[in-house]
């Protein structure tokens, strides 16, 4: 009997020592916790310091994708009309964000890091239809160096898709 | 003061106590969500309503953060649609609710909340209170206590429910089990001061509270009154996990807020009771000199009991139907009686002088 | 002796036909048994003191569309008090014509075997409740065999947003 | 509902009402205790100390639907559970919001066939879609930020 | 009765339907003077969308059977449609408390079926994570459990640790909850550098919270009248019920699959296997408690001895070749793709592959027939088993037993209906 209520006292010290200690929640819309290096969120589409785009419309995100979220149409690039290195370029781009379930497959898939899972989480519509991200969207800011593409550049440049990529991180 | 006066005078201050009252019931309810907070390591509501509070950093703090959730409470409850079940008992569907409320305001009408204070108590009267001088004041507290519980074991059956006719049941059974523990530590400081007016009671613990005298009758009284609240660990007919909510499982809008209100009203009235039974009501320090202090010493003795009533519930498991009962039944009841049978005797005693010597050390 | 062999030995001692065929593959020893032999098998590999396989882990069904029989209920059988994992393997052409019941062997057996049923339709003599486990009552059909489509809905992009769009039921309020 | 119906419009008085009503919708939003899959338990991780949806008024899960505002669809809805969505929508009183959490809420996600209802507002309108898979918490509590934007724009007249 | 789903169509049904409903053949003895109660598909105690069928005699629970597939996903079939590496993602999804030990079942299965085994650095991470994953898994049950005996403090303490093991998930994986970090013949990429400091500190922190939970509950009297005696089930019977984990330890059967057949080096690491013999809802209390602290245990080994070297095989008809080789060599190139689109072939053949999960023996099925695809992929899922024998576990108690039992067991639905 002492004993029970030894143990129901101790028990609710526990709860009193949590009273006086400060509260661990993170008061989430004004102090974001910032992700850790490696998180999956919404993706980008990645550009090179001269602007080119990295996609070369290989697909093979597409077909690395357990959801089927990603849909590419590539087209021919031309010396005079040039997104990205090599032979082509995504002339469509688009990603369900329903769909997806940032597996991060694409990303390892993906044979230029062009498409990379960045650190964006707030990912609400109010309908199916812009949770579809077309590559307008995905597609980064052209850096400060680069120019805009299409860009019209010197024949025999940029033949070369695939660039040289350290491991990552 | 002539009767009509008097009356008068109780209408009046029966009106401004009740207001005090819900609207504390209000703060009651966000005091409990804050604590619970706390206690789980959480911040609780704190985006509804706050005073601005500039800093020299040029953000502006929040103060009291959080102090309008009440309110925005109420404001939900009353524009939610209200529907009636299609096989609910139309009539007593919505008169539970009411059944509940009513008689957790009525208790506090005996509650006095302060000593005598020249000019707001009618001078026949020695203290504060709806209606002073009632001098069957406990026997009215039990009477409208155990009114309630027909509140939820109405809203239980009306409901046409299977959950919250389980509710019901447990509501009733629990209730009466308790109920006799309950007179029994309440018969107590009653014959301790020798008279059922609450006021009575409360002069009588003068220098000596009730719970130093006579602890155990206190605790059996707060266990019992834990499960006349169906506050944790007793709150067994509303047991979300296993019987969803409960008796108010068809409830919606305001009619579902009626029973949170009836609950907390009678939190803060049974706080109320439990003070002015056990530890000394108003009394305090230079009550005396200043009889407004009564109040605040009340207060702050209701606060205590409601601070505590949390503390359990954020603590304890909940007991099992029948370890309920056989608690109430086997442990609290012939606890109590042995206890209140010590107590009669002790008092005849020394009534006829026994013990006089330890008597007077303890001021009968 | 290594346990796998030992219980062959048993096996082809107790039961001299029940055995068609043993295969091993990746250290996993699977004993094909007939399927007229599965329970007084099972009945067997429990109760001898020297086998005393008490612990049915699982029951699963495999549909080798197109090879001919076309079912095959593998029983995982674990030994506690001797560490041991056999898998008895019975073929099955008809899968309204399973084997029988394993449940008064193992209590388990039941509930197992009304997994294999509602998902691969292979109907277990003995067994009285077989019913929809998994799918609503009124559901046709066993999605796990391979006959059985995917059920597969067109991702939405812009290009076919509204086509698809019209075909999706929409809900409203009431 | 109540008096909003016999209200109708009186200019300044109901816009006065409206914004009374829709601070008070959004702040005391109680979500109905209903999960079904993996996303339910991000959402009892939204509830949890690290997030405290309390903060906004939320931490009373209701576990009746009768006294619920909000449903959180929180995992994927299968054939045999979508009758029972349906039903808990019904019996919610008005006002009532649905948030589809997750992918498999909102479309299927992965789960791409013969058994999941491929997006749960085949079933039950939806207000907000939250995607990810499952969402994180703070994802969860952004969306019901979104679907605060959401009521504050709502007029009376809407729900009448 | 309008509050739970299908509640209603208790009443409509007549009795022979009744009796035929649920799969377990639920007998009713009297269905004039009993009262017939569905619990769920929504209900605060059932832990997801399991239904509960239960004739009542006042409190009493006579009758109760079990009603699933509320969550039948169709994964397993599902699987069947997408290559080896993309079929992994759904494992997650499957037992969405234990995402880590499903990925390891499934890659060790398809390991086995391909006869390859991962590095051995490899090995000692899976071996972290899973056993982090391990005390996360039990602190959702401890806090689950706790809850529906409505003490609701536990619940929230246990979520707040968990949040930490979450943020180390998403530190090495980048993801919370569905990690999808274990990949055939290795691992997706080597831990940070952070990972080593983070897993340490953990180490630190967790026994005193864990004591922290015991003082709320171990000896707490009115915990101990909820568990104690409630749920009974005899060492015999848990094993003819094929229980396995924390409910067939509670019961005295010294079965745990790390110590029987040892998998991804388990056989290095020095720990106990907690017993309790009563066979109820306190003993199977206990014995997670005590494994929580086993798993600790062997996190800090492993952490002690963590090997160096690769992190995936050398095999690039499995795994895919590292990013650096893409831009230099062709064959690097044409792997990387193939991979990718096609995935690799399996021979043809089948194994099973049983780990320990939190819950039990998770056992993977897993058949190949030379295709890229898995040919079938069954999972013995440790919760659908446990959940059979609820009812015999709850029969004649009370129906807030039920409840109390139902957390003991720790079910997971997703992983029973699939």
């Amino acid at each position: 009997m002492f004993e029970a209520i030894i143990e129901l006292a101790r028990g609710m010290g526990i709860t009193l020592k949590h009273f006086f200690q400060p509260p661990v929640t993170i008061q989430y819309p004004e102090i974001k916790r910032p992700v850790r290096n490696r998180f999956k969120g919404r993706h980008e589409l990645k550009r090179y310091d001269n602007g080119l785009e990295r996609c070369i419309g290989c697909s093979l995100c597409a077909a690395a994708c357990p959801a089927d979220a990603i849909f590419v149409e590539a087209a021919e690039n031309t010396d005079e009309q040039r997104f990205s290195p090599g032979e082509r370029y995504a002339r469509v781009y688009e990603i369900n964000m329903l769909r997806c379930i940032f597996c991060g497959y694409c990303e390892d898939a993906c044979p230029t890091q062009a498409i990379v899972l960045e650190h964006n989480y707030e990912l609400s519509f109010y309908d199916r239809q812009s949770a579809i991200y077309t590559k307008d969207m995905l597609i980064v800011d052209v850096p400060v160096n680069g120019r805009p593409t299409p860009q019209t550049v010197e024949p025999g440049v940029f033949n070369r898709a695939i660039p040289e990529m350290e491991n990552p991180k | 003061m002539t009767i009509g006066q008097i009356a008068l005078w109780g209408l009046v201050v029966g009106f401004i106590m009740s207001m005090v009252v819900i609207t504390g019931f209000a703060y009651t309810t966000l005091l409990e969500r804050k604590v619970l907070a706390r206690m789980q390591a959480r911040v609780g509501p704190n985006r509804a309503g706050y005073i601005p509070f500039p800093t020299r950093t040029g953000r502006e703090k929040k103060l009291l953060a959080g102090f309008m959730q009440p309110a925005a409470d109420a404001v939900k409850l009353f524009f939610k649609e209200d529907p009636t079940p299609a096989k609910a008992d139309w009539l007593v569907y919505n008169l539970a609710p009411m059944l509940a409320v009513i008689p957790a305001i009525l208790i506090l009408a005996v509650i006095p909340w302060a000593g005598k204070i020249p000019g707001l108590v009618p001078e026949q009267y020695n203290y504060f209170a709806i209606v002073p001088g009632l001098n069957v004041a406990v026997l009215f507290i039990l009477a409208v206590t155990s009114i309630s519980v027909y509140g939820v074991v109405l809203a239980g059956w009306a409901s046409n429910s299977k959950y919250a006719v389980l509710g019901g049941i447990r509501a009733s059974a629990q209730m009466i089990s308790y109920e006799l523990a309950m007179s029994l530590s309440v018969l107590i400081p009653v014959m301790l001061a020798n008279s059922m007016d609450m006021g009575v009671i409360v002069e009588a613990q003068k220098g000596h509270w009730y719970v130093f005298l006579q602890p155990v009758a206190a605790i059996i009284f707060s266990i019992a009154a834990l499960a006349e609240l169906q506050r944790a660990p007793f709150d067994l007919l509303e047991a979300e996990q296993e019987l969803s909510a409960g008796f108010n499982v068809e409830y919606a809008g305001m009619r579902f807020g009626m029973f949170f209100m009836a609950e907390y009203m009678k939190m803060i009235s049974l706080s109320a009771i439990a003070a002015t039974l056990f530890f000394g009501g108003y009394r305090g320090p230079f009550v005396d000199q200043i009889p407004v202090l009564g109040f605040v010493y009340l207060f702050l003795k209701i606060f205590i009991g409601l601070f505590l009533m949390i503390w359990i519930r954020a603590t304890f498991p909940r007991l099992r139907y029948d370890q309920l009962m056989l608690f109430g039944w086997k442990v609290l009841l012939p606890v109590s009686v042995i206890n209140f049978m010590i107590v009669a005797v002790f008092i005849v005693l020394a009534a006829e002088g026994v013990f006089a010597p330890i008597a007077n050390f303890f001021g009968f | 002796m290594n346990p796998d062999e030992v219980i062959v030995s048993e096996i082809e001692k107790a039961f001299p036909e029940a055995i068609e065929e043993v295969s091993e593959f990746r250290g996993e020893r699977t004993l094909y048994i007939r399927k007229a032999d599965l329970k007084s098998v099972c009945q067997f590999l429990r109760d001898q003191q020297s086998l005393q396989y008490n612990f049915l882990t699982d029951i699963c069904a495999d549909d080798m569309l197109p090879e001919f029989p076309r079912f095959a209920v593998n029983y995982q059988l674990y030994s506690i008090p001797r560490n041991h994992r056999i898998r008895l393997r019975v073929r099955v052409e008809d899968p309204e014509d399973g084997p029988e019941t394993v449940g008064s062997i193992w209590a388990i057996g039941t509930w197992l075997e009304m997994e294999v049923w509602d998902l691969m339709g292979v109907r277990f003599k003995g067994n009285t409740s077989l019913r929809r486990l998994f799918l609503p009552e009124d559901w046709q059909g066993f999605p796990l065999r391979k006959d059985y489509p995917l059920g597969y809905e067109e991702v939405q992009f812009s290009f076919n947003f509204d086509e698809i769009n019209a075909k999706k039921p929409h809900a409203t309020k009431d | 509902m109540g008096v909003e119906q016999k209200l109708g419009n009186l200019g300044v008085v109901t816009y006065r009402l409206e914004d009374l009503v829709n601070w008070g919708r959004t702040n005391a939003m109680w979500p109905i205790l209903f999960g079904l899959a993996c996303c339910a338990i991000e959402m009892m991780g939204s509830q949890a100390a690290s997030y405290d949806a309390s903060r906004f008024g939320m931490e009373l899960n209701r576990p009746s639907p009768r006294q619920s505002d909000l449903m959180i669809v929180a995992g994927r809805v299968t054939r045999k559970m979508a009758p029972v969505v349906r039903r808990l929508y019904d019996q919610m009183p008005e006002p009532k919001w649905v948030i589809a959490m997750g992918d498999c809420a909102s479309c299927g996600g992965v789960f791409n066939n013969y058994a999941i209802v491929q997006g749960v507002d085949e079933i039950i309108p939806v207000d907000v879609y939250v995607g990810g898979c499952p969402p994180r918490p703070e994802a969860l509590l952004d969306g019901i930020m979104s679907l605060h934007e959401k009521i504050r724009n709502e007029k009376l007249g809407d729900w009448a | 009765m309008t509050l739970s789903a299908g509640g209603d169509a208790i009443q409509e049904l007549t009795l022979e339907e009744l009796r035929n409903k649920v799969g377990t053949g639920m007998e009713i003895e009297d269905a004039e003077e009993h009262m017939l109660l569905s619990m769920g598909p929504q209900h605060p105690s059932t832990h997801g969308v399991l239904r509960l069928l239960v004739e009542l005699d006042g409190e009493t629970v006579v009758n109760l059977a079990p009603d699933i597939g509320f969550l039948h996903t169709g994964i397993e079939k599902n699987m069947e449609a997408k290559t080896f590496t993309k079929a992994l993602v759904m494992t997650d999804r499957m037992d969405y408390l234990s995402p880590m030990s499903n990925n390891l079942g499934y890659i060790l299965a398809v390991e086995k079926l391909l006869g390859v085994e991962a590095t051995p650095r490899a090995q000692a991470i899976r071996v972290i994570l899973t056993e982090m994953q391990r005390v996360a898994s039990h602190l959702v049950w401890l806090g689950t459990s706790a809850l529906d005996l409505a003490a609701m403090s536990v619940f929230l303490y246990c979520f707040r640790e968990r949040e930490y093991i979450l943020d180390v998930f998403e530190m090495v994986a980048g993801h919370r909850m569905m990690v999808s970090y274990f990949r055939p013949g290795g691992l997706w990429r080597d831990v940070p550098e952070e990972f080593e400091t983070a897993v340490r500190q953990f180490l630190d922190f967790m026994p005193a919270k864990i004591a922290d939970y015991e003082a709320l509950l171990k000896n707490n009297p009115i915990f101990l009248g909820r568990a104690k005696g409630v749920g009974v089930i005899s060492a015999e019977d848990a094993i003819s019920w094929g229980l396995t984990g924390g409910s067939l330890r509670g019961s005295g059967v010294n079965y745990d699959v790390r110590k029987a057949n040892p998998y991804s080096g388990y056989e290095q690491y020095d720990f106990d296997v907690p017993l309790e013999t009563d066979g109820d809802v306190y003993a199977r209390y206990r014995v997670r408690m005590e494994e929580m602290r086993q798993s600790l245990r062997i996190i800090e080994q492993a952490l002690n001895k963590l090997p160096d070297g690769p992190i995936q095989i050398d095999n690039r008809k499995i795994v895919p070749p590292p990013r650096a080789e893409l831009g230099r060599s062709m064959e690097a190139v044409i792997h990387h793709f193939k991979l990718w689109t096609e995935g690799f072939n399996a021979p043809e053949g089948f194994v099973y592959q049983a780990i320990e999960s939190p819950r039990g023996e998770f056992g993977v099925y897993l058949r190949g027939n030379g295709g890229s695809k898995p040919a079938r992929v069954h999972f013995r899922a440790p919760s659908y088993v446990n959940l059979a024998a609820l009812p015999k576990l709850s029969k004649n108690l009370f129906v807030a037993d039920v409840v109390a039992i139902i957390g003991s067991i720790d079910i997971v639905l997703g992983e029973i209906d699939r």
